[in-house]
């Protein structure tokens, strides 16, 4: 058996750390669907089958000074970052202390400044300019944080995606713009979204690498995205890699995607899941025993049952708070 | 019939589709899913994919490729998903749509329709509740419609579809499956720039639009058993607007109420006003006053901010009292 | 000392450079040619290419990429070309500028300021001469400040470099050569959000911004020839407008003229109107009157149509004797 | 002597109509200058230098059924179309008789419907999203024609491009997209717009042809065009295609290109000059003697000074019809 997360310069340690969190992504992620369910709250939008890529990806940046540009099946990316359960929830109930947005946005529109997550809008693909500002900052400041963000393949496809790639090539700034292509844009399938098929080929024609990823093997997303970073870092600017995933659920708790999905696709693609393969890795190379298994998810069942209570239990914003920050105040 | 806002967005549709092979349907997620609020439900299947053509993640492409096709002669009907979305369109709608009659001197003409779900009371937070008439209200060479009851909606819709220019159509989303009315099955079609009268009445005029329309008249409702008496015009149109109709409207009895779910400032209320102090200032008996969603950038998720965002028919009553007593 | 309009630009934002390294500017055509208009001169040579970023021909980015570096702490002050150009950037701008302090709850801000020459009168046809700022002017978040002379170029777009909000800054381009006056060489900030009165007068109130500001003040000096005395109110900020200056200089005389050169439904002066006629409606001795350019969708190339068009101290002037004459 | 044209199923008499309408086009260009120079009108912005791509691509096309959507440098592809010099004129004096706009938009902003000249705008790039829709109409009516469209360089970063690209690419739809790249963006060099270096090689990324063609060269462009518009016509979809110019001027009448642009540059590209080159070609394989080229010349010289005096005689529009077509009337 290869240990392959040693040749990536990764520990024992730090690969559970990230079935760690990747655990607390889908845990959190499935009771989100039951209290939506359960007539809680009003919405979900979920990562569940694209934690690969996004765990691969947060750790292998530098999250004590890299900023992040998360989309909104990003669930792993900002827990990796420093989000906690209870944060998310606290958005997901639409609660005061929610640090996203107090409550302003839907669930999943993330924003911590303190974690360097930049906070996002619903509008598609928007953030890819802002993380090319970013990017800009660093180059100005010679600072060698670089910006990291990501989109959906559909999202790929708008303006904004162009003007960004163009602009971050032409003054070769560091930035990562990871596509996590779950084949789909809501009901639409990616032979009706993206001519040519395949995001990371678009890279050519900025002059920048485009590197394509299979986003359910988490080492793999790894050792790309450390790649990426470590020439940013290095001045050699940007790189666009897309993320082959899979979306396992509808695109939200709003759609049904039975009207336009083949149940065998989704049942074939929950053979790869990053999840699962992680775990089986980690057994392999006998770093996860089930022991070991078990206790950890206590830990993360834990994790998940307070911050529901929590958030639960959290108040409401005022009415009035509709009112505050609209400018500086 | 009694039929849904929605199901007459539908009917008006699927009956102008069958009516003109000029007609189409382009925009995300229109065909195999018939739309995330199912407006285009069923017509895939009927007409093809050709007709109900799933678009890419491209707003600016929605509007851009339905304003050539309209150009070239078809009559293409474009679906933003949400009006929060049709930013990224907006210079091909203002700069491109509005424009090309007036600079080609007549020569080109654009007659393509842009449909989109706008309004709030859906948790839907900052960019899904959003009203956003105002940003197009100031552009001559569109027209923009919001309609209230699905009667409005089927006749209007079909108007806009056979207008000679483009026509923004901005639904209510949370009228969609809420109001319901009666729809006749036949062809039928109601004139745009037309403000239409929805009730009667003698003590104060309410001016608004959309499902305020619905708010506004439960509220009359409420002042007519203490026998306040509510005449209440409906916009319909809301760019450019009807002026005789709303100075007939405010004469009628020189205390006006306007009413919008969007923000205050610089809302299509504010043109209203514009109008009625320019032309029956010395009809009004009491200054105009105007009820609309706080200034802030937009609805809030949480639901006492929503609350307090969104308007409803008992600020409505409110208002309206404060006014007849006035 | 005095300077013409475009001077007091370069001179506000080169003194801020030269204060605070966080401020840089980028845009089409800034760097080595200084700007279309010469709004940069000399400041590439200065600062150097970094700080005097050239890009590409892409307005969203020029707003999008700004908004992130500002977000980080920079304050970029981006620059669109024509106005008529800011439609690609309308999505980052409405979108995400002008709601990220909002959305965050406080946890981010976005101080940055878009530049943009506006106006017509110079020949520029429909895409070169257009009024924009009723597009933005009604999307709480954003500031929008149009000055109308040298000295309040320099203060309020300090003020806006310095401002933590973004800021829309839309210079009329036909003022760029064609308006002089004093300006201190010394640092100085001016209110944004503060209407300022150019001319006191006691028949008639005249509320404007921009070029017309002078076209007015000329207007006046017409009427005061005459015994007639015109209250001239420059609003400087027309989003959000400064209420309580509108409403005092509306009841100080009782008589109205507003004044835009944009197209009138749906404009500044809308909102203007509304202001007065909920607030001061009892104050007014005549209807409050709108002059501004028709409702056709840009101004025309061709020197009998623009001149139609556009804004003059002759139209000003008759409108403002048909006023005091009521 | 190799006969070029011959091999490209080009006529002598096709050949010589494709250099009067060239050298129609340079001159009435030149003319237009000294008007603008002597104050009698305001704005000229100008072709010269792309004339070889603009002439080679429109008569590659078919010029009783395409429609083109030209930008404004393209007065070769719009006489190529029909437009007459007397058209030309009227607009840039905006007299009331400019079938463009009746005076109503800045010159060269060509439109004129009984030739398929589609009516373009001032804000770059947002035709090509109307040649998609032509494209789309033509695929969806089953009808041949192909639709053309234009445009520099710099305003191919714009989103606008991206967007059309990627329809046109998904659909397999007959539109000819051609960025004549002139180098400059009003001031701003190749190296600081376009990342990557070449705009044809973002084709691939859309999964269609991207060429690169010498716009000095009028065969070769005549060549590619008609490749291109063959393919769309048998439903094999969209091209790309970069044809390498020359700006001669500055930007327009308002700028001064000294302030950012080397003598030596332009002198350099005036040896290219795609006028030049295929007057000289037609001498070599003798089409073209001199007394033939003084013949043409005169004609030529006929068409500009009655187009002028024309144009200069005619009305304005009058005041008031800057009300007229907002809407139907
Ligand atoms: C500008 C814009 N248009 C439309 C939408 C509505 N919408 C939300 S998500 C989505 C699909 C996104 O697909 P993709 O980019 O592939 O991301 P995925 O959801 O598959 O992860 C759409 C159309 C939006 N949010 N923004
Ligand atoms: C959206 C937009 N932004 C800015 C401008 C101003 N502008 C006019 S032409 C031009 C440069 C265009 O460069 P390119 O696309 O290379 O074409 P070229 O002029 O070189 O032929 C600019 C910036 C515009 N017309 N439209
Ligand atoms: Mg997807
Ligand atoms: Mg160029």
């Amino acid at each position: 058996m290869e240990h392959r997360h040693e040749k990536l310069g990764l520990s024992d340690e730090t690969l559970l750390e990230m079935y760690e969190k990747m655990l607390l992504t889908r845990r959190l992620d499935e009771r989100l669907w039951l209290l939506n369910r359960s007539g809680k709250i009003p919405f979900v939008i979920s990562g569940q089958g694209q934690e690969g890529a996004q765990i691969g990806a947060a750790f292998a940046l530098d999250r004590t000074k890299d900023y992040c540009l998360p989309y909104y099946r990003d669930l792993g990316v900002v827990l990796a970052f420093g989000m906690t359960a209870r944060d998310v929830m606290l958005a997901s109930f639409g609660k005061a202390e929610d640090p996203n947005s107090g409550g302003k946005q839907m669930p999943n529109h993330f924003s911590q400044r303190k974690n360097r997550i930049v906070t996002g809008s619903s509008p598609v693909t928007t953030q890819v300019l802002h993380a090319v500002g970013f990017a800009l900052a660093a180059k100005m400041e010679k600072k060698d944080f670089v910006s990291f963000v990501t989109l959906g393949e559909g999202s790929s496809n708008q303006g904004d995606f162009h003007e960004g790639l163009n602009f971050a090539g032409v003054h070769q700034l560091p930035v990562i713009i990871m596509v996590e292509n779950n084949k789909y844009a809501i009901s639409v399938p990616l032979s009706k979204q993206l001519a040519g098929g395949s995001v990371a080929k678009r890279a050519e024609g900025y002059g920048i690498p485009g590197v394509t990823v299979d986003g359910n093997d988490v080492l793999e997303v790894y050792r790309v995205v450390k790649e990426a970073a470590d020439r940013a870092r290095r001045g050699e600017g940007p790189t666009l890699i897309e993320a082959m995933t899979n979306r396992f659920t509808a695109h939200s708790s709003d759609d049904d995607d039975r009207a336009y999905r083949d149940r065998k696709e989704v049942e074939d693609a929950k053979k790869k899941d990053p999840l699962l393969l992680l775990e089986t890795y980690l057994k392999d190379v006998g770093i996860l025993d089930e022991k070991k298994t078990e206790e950890i998810s206590k830990k993360i069942t834990d994790i998940v049952n307070d911050a529901t209570d929590y958030a639960e239990k959290a108040p409401y914003p005022k009415p009035e708070d509709a009112l505050k920050y609209v400018y500086k105040e | 019939m009694i039929v849904s806002y929605i199901e007459a967005v539908k009917m008006a549709i699927r009956e102008e589709m069958e009516r003109d092979p000029k007609v189409f349907v382009l925009g995300e997620d229109v065909g195999k899913k018939g739309g995330v609020f199912k407006a285009t439900e069923g017509l895939y299947e009927q007409f093809g994919e050709q007709r109900v053509l799933d678009t890419p993640l491209t707003e600016s492409a929605i509007a851009g490729v339905a304003i050539g096709a309209a150009m070239y002669g078809f009559r293409p009907i474009g679906e933003i998903q949400f009006a929060d979305f049709i930013m990224p369109a907006v210079n091909q709608i203002i700069s491109e749509a509005a424009r090309i009659r007036y600079r080609s001197n007549n020569d080109w003409q654009c007659p393509v329709v842009i449909r989109a779900p706008y309004g709030g009371g859906v948790h839907g937070g900052l960019y899904h509740s959003q009203s956003v008439e105002a940003i197009f209200a100031n552009q001559p060479g569109l027209k923009i419609v919001m309609p209230s009851t699905p009667y409005d909606v089927k006749g209007l819709l079909k108007a806009a579809i056979r207008d000679d220019d483009p026509v923004l159509f901005f639904e209510h989303k949370k009228a969609y499956r809420l109001i319901k009315g009666e729809v006749p099955t036949d062809d039928y079609v109601l004139p745009i720039g037309k403000a239409d009268v929805k009730r009667e009445g003698e003590d104060i005029t309410v001016i608004t639009y959309g499902l305020n329309v619905h708010f506004a008249l439960q509220a009359a409702e409420k002042l007519a058993e203490d026998g306040i008496s509510v005449h209440l015009l409906d916009l319909r149109t809301v760019y450019p607007l009807d002026q005789e109709g709303i100075i007939e409207a405010a004469q009628k009895t020189g205390k006006v109420l306007l009413i919008t779910e969007d923000n205050k400032e610089g809302s299509i209320i504010s043109e209203v006003a514009a109008i009625i102090s320019e032309y029956c200032l010395y009809d009004l008996d009491a200054p105009i006053m105007r009820l609309a969603g706080p200034d802030v950038p937009a609805m809030p998720f949480a639901p006492p901010m929503e609350k307090y965002f969104m308007m409803n028919p008992e600020k409505i009553e409110k208002a309206m009292r404060e006014l007849a007593e006035y």
